[in-house]
């Protein structure tokens, strides 16, 4: 399965691009999580502390638990702060 | 109503447009948010948001708040980019026949664009610069809603 | 700062001179009443007053406000004499650094503008004049503060 | 004593006057509700529900058994409706 990944804040910053295609068998996010994060040590840094991330598939908010089926764009960033 | 745009904007040219067009009203509350300098160390502010995903979140927040509080009109202005300390950052305007329901709606509003919009400040100082964090406060502030 | 005048005021000038001037806020919200026509039977509204007493009531309302929430900056404007529907009422405005605070202030200007500054509407309309009666609900709305 | 008083919205309507200056003798408000009650069926009919009526006293609101030691003015009116 192919998936647009893409990070924003310090996430971006970190990880050093602002996305990425992945091609990926994992069924759900935290299982895409865990192919990032053994690719690099700037990945593994990155999603260090998952309780400091939050994750949209398909631009809406989800759990890091949530099926990645059906799912064509996944985002990983800090908490917002908008407003 | 909603933009989500890099250009500069006044507040009272919006409010004078909103209120012209705010139907039966009798109740209309807006909010805008000003880049604050606090320590007097910023040298300006970067916002960072996400393309499509920041106007169908919001555009779920003023279809939620325009039903929740029977609104006659609402709009949404919000800022991305390179803002100067004093510049306008947001702005949020509501209209209801009763001037409790403007308000309630217009918080309503705020409190969810501060922790569920998919925004991200950076303040740029000349000490460096730093992510601003999302506060505890701001997350238990959605819990009245 | 408080005016208490019989002249039309446009909400959208006032907020730009308002945030303009609203020092190191990061937070400026405004209220702005407009004459409502419900049932479509309004000519025109007739607010009176008490000249002398208004400013009195007022000026005490912005002073306890300002000290409360620490605002930079707050100012109401209210007309009385005759007004035609879609007219501005009355506006408020306050700055602070936070959103909360300016929020509450400006609910709190509105709560006591309600029941406590000497003002009196009457509706005059195409089938008689009456004095709009004050509401339990604004009275109630003052045990909050 | 010397006081002026005066009257709005339907209570002004009511009495057919904004205001006046009266000669009293009244120690506190209801004394000089009362007063002026038994001057004239307008009198009395305006002040018949006092729980309708607010007053003020120097241009502070008072209640009706404020004293009038000091008082220069006096006004009675409805429940305000500003805003």
């Amino acid at each position: 399965m192919k998936l647009d990944v893409v990070y924003f804040a310090w996430l971006r910053e970190r990880i050093g691009i602002p996305g990425e295609t992945v091609e990926t068998e994992a069924r759900d996010v935290a299982g895409l999580v865990a192919e990032l994060t053994r690719r690099e040590e700037r990945y593994a840094q990155a999603f260090r502390d998952l309780s400091a991330l939050r994750v949209a598939v398909n631009q809406e908010l989800a759990d890091f638990d949530a099926p990645l089926s059906g799912a064509r764009e996944v985002a990983f960033f800090p908490p917002m702060t908008g407003g | 109503m909603l933009q989500v745009q890099e250009e500069a904007f006044d507040p009272g040219t919006v409010l004078s447009e909103f209120t012209a067009g705010a139907g039966p009203a009798g109740a209309v509350v807006s909010f805008t948010g000003i880049v604050r300098d606090n320590g007097g160390d910023l040298d300006h502010m970067e916002i960072e948001h996400y393309p499509g995903m920041t106007e169908k979140a919001i555009g779920a927040m003023i279809h939620a708040a325009t039903q929740r509080w029977n609104l006659t009109a609402c709009r949404v202005i919000h800022r991305f980019g390179r803002l100067a300390p004093g510049e306008t950052i947001m702005m949020v305007a509501t209209a209801s026949r009763h001037r409790a329901a403007a308000f309630e709606a217009a918080e309503y509003l705020m409190d969810y664009l501060k922790s569920r919009a998919p925004f991200w400040k950076k303040e740029v100082g000349r000490s460096g610069a730093c992510w601003v964090e999302s506060r505890q406060q701001d997350e238990d502030a959605l819990k009245r809603w």
